[in-house]
């Protein structure tokens, strides 16, 4: 126990001294156990005061600090500074708030100096049961494990990269792109999406830095902050990557055709494939699935004795990696809602209603149709399109509660686009709201409703009824007070933007927290939006919720940005006020592990262990400990018990 | 109907062509193993009605999917008796499609 | 033999006979014993939905005491609106102890409603036997019929009191396909009828069916398969304007009796307005079943 | 204006009637109108029932004096196709409620002709007295 | 001598409030920067959660002499540290079922959610704490300990 504690009082001009008799205080202070000097000051903030501090623990041989003054969350540090310069440990310095909780509350009387006295008396109490702590110091891996190949996983990778960091890009897919691949032109500049992601693909695919691993997933993720291991698990692509000329010789050869997942089911590819023109890398993908190839026993090769270079290999095995990384990035974007849930709108399955993502295959010139917009039941050219928004969002009761941001603008762009490829065409769209908040899109917006032929409704579609090869939609203005019926030939659904599928597992091997709706939380919703709520993983993009590219880009930016700034550092250096195990008491209950929020705590040979850059000091071990064998540094039992008894009395 | 999430025929199948082959079968080869049958990926080979100078039944094609064969090669890979075999006619776009797979 | 408590409802007793006696000479084909409680009363037809009401539940818990007191776990309803009316009753005072414990203070003649009893519909019941089950007890299939069967309100709706998916029920699909029928998709089949509005607004049905029969045609119908004396009313007896053609509505039931083999006239006993008798003989489903 | 007997001002508040009769929040209503696109008694109606949500929300008093509430055929449609939840049909309920409560019957035997009458079934006429009449 | 013996002259409750660092003392702060008043009865004790927060630290308190205890942390879902406000109000729930078996008195123990900018709750925390526990009079269950 410390016994040549220095207490200093502190003014702060009249702030403290007005209601606080400081004299009276400082004579108390002195007169406690353990003090061996008590003084105050105008202002202990200022450097005189610091000064003053500094020269009295040399002067008494102080091995221990309390500071009666403002609140500690204002300038612990400057005392801290104060008497570390002086060879006091920092952590031996305790705060006694006679400011914020004390002389700004209360009147000058007696009762309020009597309070600041227990104050400093807990203080002291604290402070003599201080032990010198010392900064944890961890090294720093600096690489980074980027999780997801859409635009947000590229601009992080990117980001990254250039300024000097290896990044490895895991896509679960075969190829680079995401969502925006699969865009015809984006809102509302009309900028052709493949056209401004392709270069980034190409340059990302190019970098030195970055390793791309393709059709790949991250299975396990071992470490904290600093030091992770990422173990990579890369399927077979059954393509030798090197060997691939991308010359597409196989494809003819081929006899098996299935519906393509790139084109949503309305283009076809073969069994082995490139889901579309720019894909990056450019390596052909053999879907063993659906090659006729089922079992062990190669029979059908055509594809390979198409193939010139000899790159099929139908021996590939999946294999793993481990890869160490200091920082993660979590950009595994979205999905949207199926058109199977929408039970109401296409009870049949009728082929012409379709979703969003598939309408932007018919618009894209890498589409099926080349770009040319025609209904899947008869290829004939739609001469009416219905859209329907709030497919699924702001649907509490049956689909997701919250709005998906995208589909407002998504849809004014597709009844422009249609537009203007059939000029004659009707376009219906039923809106409840319309949310445009983005730099020029309200404009864009009105500029689309300003459109002959485009009619904006006001209203939900109940229901679409096929009758005679055309789409009979339910719907109401509710601007006229009226039910609506239109036939069209076409109806697009803007459905809800979920999630992507395995989220919840990546989420759960990361350690990472998901919301209600399966989003990836973010650490604060305003003031910590990129980092999750595990140190050291950050996110990117629409698997932290519904955004548009350019927020999406910005949010990736940003994720990269916090990489860097964790890099910036040659070692971590943690707090020291964390849990410690007195591992003679220690029974290994395991009742720790069980409340620790962060899953710093594990069991070694029936001992509790804490993991040093996990652990963030909250203590909530602390009473779960039977044996009294676990405590957060600076704020341990004893001292808190004493804090208590120089309180309450 | 399919719960498969992309049950809509593709717009543009006639791009895609496949190849085709013709079925060759030499009948007096065959012993019946049933082999070819069971493994056409198409389902075009059916039992003979007539039997062979063996006295075994052997594989023909189904009545109307003359024009299904896709030149796998499956049927000539597995006969233990050299009894089939395809000709592979090179893949053009008019050859039609048909939309194998699940 | 399996046997059942059955609630038949006033409906089934007069204008909708033919849905009871159909229904019975089924259930008795497969072995089902459906026992008519000795004393019932009007469920109340329609459930009230105001939280003053409760009164209006009387009727629907008085047959469940019924129910009770003959010792059965379930009562069986063939008519839609009795068993959406009953169903209703029955969760909102298994969800409500105060109100069970005030309705029973108020019957205070009847023993206490326990709220134990299970309301079951026909369909759900056959639907437990199993579509196997049923197709192997065919005796007379429905090869050839186009039947689109026709939900109405009733039966799916609220979900809460409903026997299937609200907006895309099935079950009635499950059944006619192991009797052998062809069925029909309508997209219309779970579209109200107008249901009671006939009484004050007797020109709003013909709309009504109009559309739904001209939609069950489109899609390729030759026939309604309804379980609702109150649809088959509007869609039959009303039926759509004068000029406008209209299918044969059967009771579901109907079509069960006659694939499980009974005599046409048990199946066809009250009368249709639109007969069905031209067009079941054209598919030859008035003759004697094959042995 | 009519008024109710012994009321007067401190009548309670026709949405506040509402949903304490019908047991669900008017207020959470955005206005889609999912409701009133399927309604198959709609081309009938004098307002459809988003917008006597709308009323309601607004505690407008003269709601009642509308006859969608009569019109209604409680085909539950639109209760199952509520994006917020609202049980519409006991809204509607509720307001039938309301009207019948100040003694005005909205149907009667006497208003059908002799000879329909004996040609509608009992389940029509049942239903339809217990929801029009007091 | 600053500090009597309360007990003999008129009595004014003391108040131990465990504050968590993040949400309830920063509230306790801002109740300081708005000048908001409140009674001088309450002794703060700064921990990083709520969920530090030991049961066995409330009946040490009415041991030393204290005749209420306040436990404040984040509101629920807005914990600093995920969860620790949650297992924070776990214990306190199960400590209360005991209080009054020991023979504490239920209100004189309480659990607040202060976010950081909460300072008129704070005060307002403080005022009605005070003025229960100074209804329930002074805490005598428990013979005090020697010093």
């Amino acid at each position: 126990m410390n016994n040549r504690v220095g207490v200093f009082i502190c003014h702060c001009g009249k702030n403290i001294a007005r209601t606080v008799d400081v004299e009276a205080l400082r004579k108390e202070a002195a007169g406690l156990p353990g003090v061996e000097w008590a003084e105050d000051d105008m202002y202990l903030c200022s450097d005189p005061g610091q000064q003053l501090i500094r020269e009295r623990i040399a002067e008494q041989n102080l091995d221990a600090v309390v500071v009666a003054a403002c609140s500690p969350t204002l300038h612990t540090t400057t005392f801290r500074r104060a008497v570390e310069s002086a060879g006091v440990n920092p952590f031996r310095l305790e705060i006694a708030n006679i400011r914020e909780q004390c002389s700004w509350v209360h009147p000058g009387t007696a009762e309020t100096t009597h309070k600041a006295a227990a104050l400093v008396r807990s203080g002291v109490e604290k402070a003599r049961r201080t032990q010198p702590l010392e900064p944890i110091h961890v090294g720093l891996q600096r690489a980074v494990v980027v999780i997801g190949g859409g635009v947000a996983g590229i601009q992080a990778a990117l980001d990254i990269a250039e300024a000097g960091y290896p990044v490895h890009l895991v896509e679960q897919g075969p190829n680079l792109g995401g969502r925006m691949a699969q865009l015809s032109e984006t809102f509302p500049t009309l900028d052709c999406s493949s056209c401004i992601l392709t270069p980034k693909m190409v340059e990302v695919s190019h970098h030195p830095l970055v390793t791309i691993h393709t059709l790949a997933e991250v299975t396990d993720v071992e470490g904290s902050i600093g030091n992770f291991q990422v173990r990579i698990r890369q399927q077979p692509r059954y393509v030798i990557a090197e060997g691939c000329t991308g010359c597409g010789d196989c494809v003819p050869a081929c006899p098996q055709v299935v519906p393509g997942e790139f084109d949503r089911g309305l283009g076809a590819r073969k069994a082995i494939y490139i889901p579309f023109p720019q894909a990056v890398p450019f390596t052909y993908t053999l879907d063993r699935e659906h090659c006729l190839n089922q079992g062990p026993l190669i029979i059908c090769d055509r594809c390979a004795q198409a193939c010139e270079p000899r790159a099929i290999d139908f021996d590939q095995q999946p294999s793993e990696e481990l890869v160490e990384a200091g920082a993660i990035v979590l950009a595994t974007g979205c999905d949207t809602l199926p058109l199977s849930h929408f039970r109401e709108y296409g009870h049949d399955r009728h082929p012409d209603v379709i979703d969003g993502l598939m309408f932007e295959r018919l618009l894209s010139a890498s589409g099926p149709t080349h770009g040319e917009i025609r209904r899947p039941s008869d290829h004939r050219v739609p001469k009416s399109i219905a859209f329907v928004q709030c497919a699924g969002s702001r649907d509490p009761e049956r689909g997701k509660a919250y709005c998906s941001q995208i589909c407002c603008m998504y849809t004014a762009k597709h009844a422009l686009l249609y537009h203007h490829a059939v000029p004659d065409g009707k376009v219906y769209i039923f809106y409840i709201d319309i949310r445009a908040g983005g730099k020029g899109y309200e404009e864009f917006v009105e500029r689309v409703r300003a459109e002959d032929g485009i009619n904006y409704i006001r209203g939900k579609v109940a229901k679409l009824i096929p009758k005679d090869g055309k789409l009979e939609v339910w719907g109401v203005d509710t601007l006229l007070g009226e039910q609506v019926k239109v036939e069209v030939d076409l109806v697009v659904l803007a459905t809800a933007l979920v999630p992507s599928q395995g989220i919840q597992e990546l989420a759960r091997v990361a350690r990472v927290a998901i919301d209600g709706d399966g989003f990836l939380s973010e650490a604060h919703p305003k003031l910590r939006p990129v980092e999750s709520q595990t140190r050291g993983i950050y996110l990117a993009g629409t698997a932290q919720g519904p955004r548009d590219i350019s927020a999406t880009v910005a949010h990736a930016a940003g994720a990269a940005s916090k990489v860097l700034g964790l890099f910036s550092h040659d070692e971590l250096v943690e707090e020291p006020t964390i849990a410690r195990v007195n591992e003679a008491l220690c029974r290994g209950c395991s009742f720790c592990v069980s409340v620790c929020p962060y899953d710093a705590i594990s069991l070694h040979e029936g001992t509790a262990h804490v993991n040093e850059t996990l652990c963030r000091g909250c203590g909530a071990c602390t009473p779960a400990c039977f044996a009294a064998a676990l405590g957060p540094r600076g704020f341990e039992d004893d001292q808190i018990l004493a804090q208590i008894r120089a309180l309450a009395c | 109907m399919t719960e498969h999430t992309y049950w809509r025929t593709p717009l543009d199948l006639e791009r895609w062509p496949i190849p085709r082959g013709q079925v060759v079968v030499l009948a007096e080869r065959c012993k019946g193993c049933e082999l070819c049958i069971e493994h056409c990926p198409v389902q075009m080979l059916t039992w003979s009605a007539d039997y062979n100078a063996k006295g075994y039944r052997y594989p023909v094609i189904v009545a109307g999917r003359e024009e299904a064969c896709i030149a796998c090669g499956y049927c000539q890979s597995v006969c233990p008796d050299f009894a089939i075999y395809v000709e592979i006619r090179l893949p053009s776009p008019e050859a039609g499609s048909c939309m194998t797979g699940s | 033999m399996t046997s059942l408590a059955y609630y038949p409802g006033c409906s089934l007793k007069r204008f909708a006979s033919g849905c009871e006696i159909a229904g019975l000479e089924a259930a008795r084909r497969l072995g089902i014993e459906l026992v008519e409680l000795e004393r019932w009363n009007c469920c109340g037809t329609v459930f009230s939905m105001s939280s003053g009401e409760r009164m209006h539940h009387l009727g629907s818990l008085r047959n469940l005491v019924r129910v009770q007191e003959a010792g059965y776990p379930e009562v069986v309803t063939m008519c839609a609106m009795c068993q959406n009316t009953l169903r209703q009753v029955n969760n909102e005072v298994r969800g409500d102890g105060d109100s069970l414990a005030m309705m029973n203070r108020f019957m205070d003649e009847e023993p206490a409603y326990r709220g134990e009893v299970e309301v079951l519909h026909y369909l759900t019941l056959l639907d437990r036997l199993g579509s196997e089950a049923i197709a192997a007890r065919v005796e007379r299939p429905l090869t050839g019929l186009r039947v689109a069967p026709y939900y109405g309100c009733t039966l799916v709706r609220p979900p809460s009191a409903g026997i299937d998916d609200p907006e895309d029920p099935n079950i009635m699909e499950r059944l006619l396909e192991a009797l052998g029928a062809k069925v029909v998709r309508d997209p219309m089949r779970v579209e109200c009828c107008g249901a009671y509005m006939g009484v004050s607004k007797p020109g709003t049905i013909n709309v009504r069916a109009s559309a739904i029969h001209g939609s069950a045609r489109n899609s390729g119908a030759e026939a309604l398969a309804t379980m609702c004396p109150l649809c088959a009313h509007n869609l039959d007896a009303v039926g759509p304007a004068p000029d406008e053609p209209a299918l044969v509505v059967f009771y579901f039931t109907q079509l069960v009796a006659l694939a499980l083999g009974a005599k046409p006239e048990q199946c066809l006993a009250a009368t249709q307005r639109v007969d069905p008798r031209p067009l079941l003989s054209t598919k030859g489903l008035l003759e004697e079943p094959q042995p | 204006m009519k008024t109710s007997m012994g009321s007067g001002s401190t009548r309670i508040p026709l949405r506040q009637q509402v949903e304490e009769l019908c047991e669900q929040s008017i207020g959470t209503c955005y206005q889609c109108g999912n409701c009133s696109s399927g309604c198959p008694m709609g081309p009938w109606m004098d307002a459809l029932p988003n917008q006597l949500i709308r009323r309601l929300q607004l505690g407008l008093e003269d709601t009642t004096r509308f006859a969608s509430p009569w019109v209604c055929a409680s085909c539950f449609a639109c209760g199952v196709r509520c994006p917020k939840g609202i049980d519409v049909p006991r809204v509607m309920e509720a307001l039938r409620v309301v009207g019948l409560r100040s003694g005005e019957d909205h149907i009667g035997p006497h208003t059908i002709e002799k000879k329909r009458l004996s040609q509608l079934p009992q389940i029509a006429l049942v239903a339809h007295m217990r929801k029009a009449t007091g | 001598m600053l500090i009597g013996d309360r007990k003999q002259q008129s009595y004014e409750p003391r108040i131990v409030a465990f504050l968590c660092n993040w949400c309830a003392y920063a509230g306790a702060d801002l109740a300081g920067t708005q000048r908001l008043s409140y009674p001088p009865n309450v002794r703060v004790i700064r921990l990083m959660c709520s969920g530090r927060v030991d049961p066995g630290f409330i009946i040490e308190a009415f041991l030393e002499g204290a005749d209420g205890v306040i436990v404040a942390g984040c509101h629920p879902g807005e914990c600093h540290y995920e969860h620790g406000n949650r297992l924070a109000e776990r214990r306190m729930t199960t400590l209360q079922h005991l209080l009054g078996f020991i023979g504490i008195e239920q209100a004189r123990v309480r659990l607040a959610w202060v976010s950081a900018a909460e300072g008129r709750k704070f005060a307002q925390l403080i005022e009605t704490t005070v003025e229960e526990v100074r209804a329930l009079g002074p805490f005598q269950q428990f013979p005090r300990r020697a010093p």
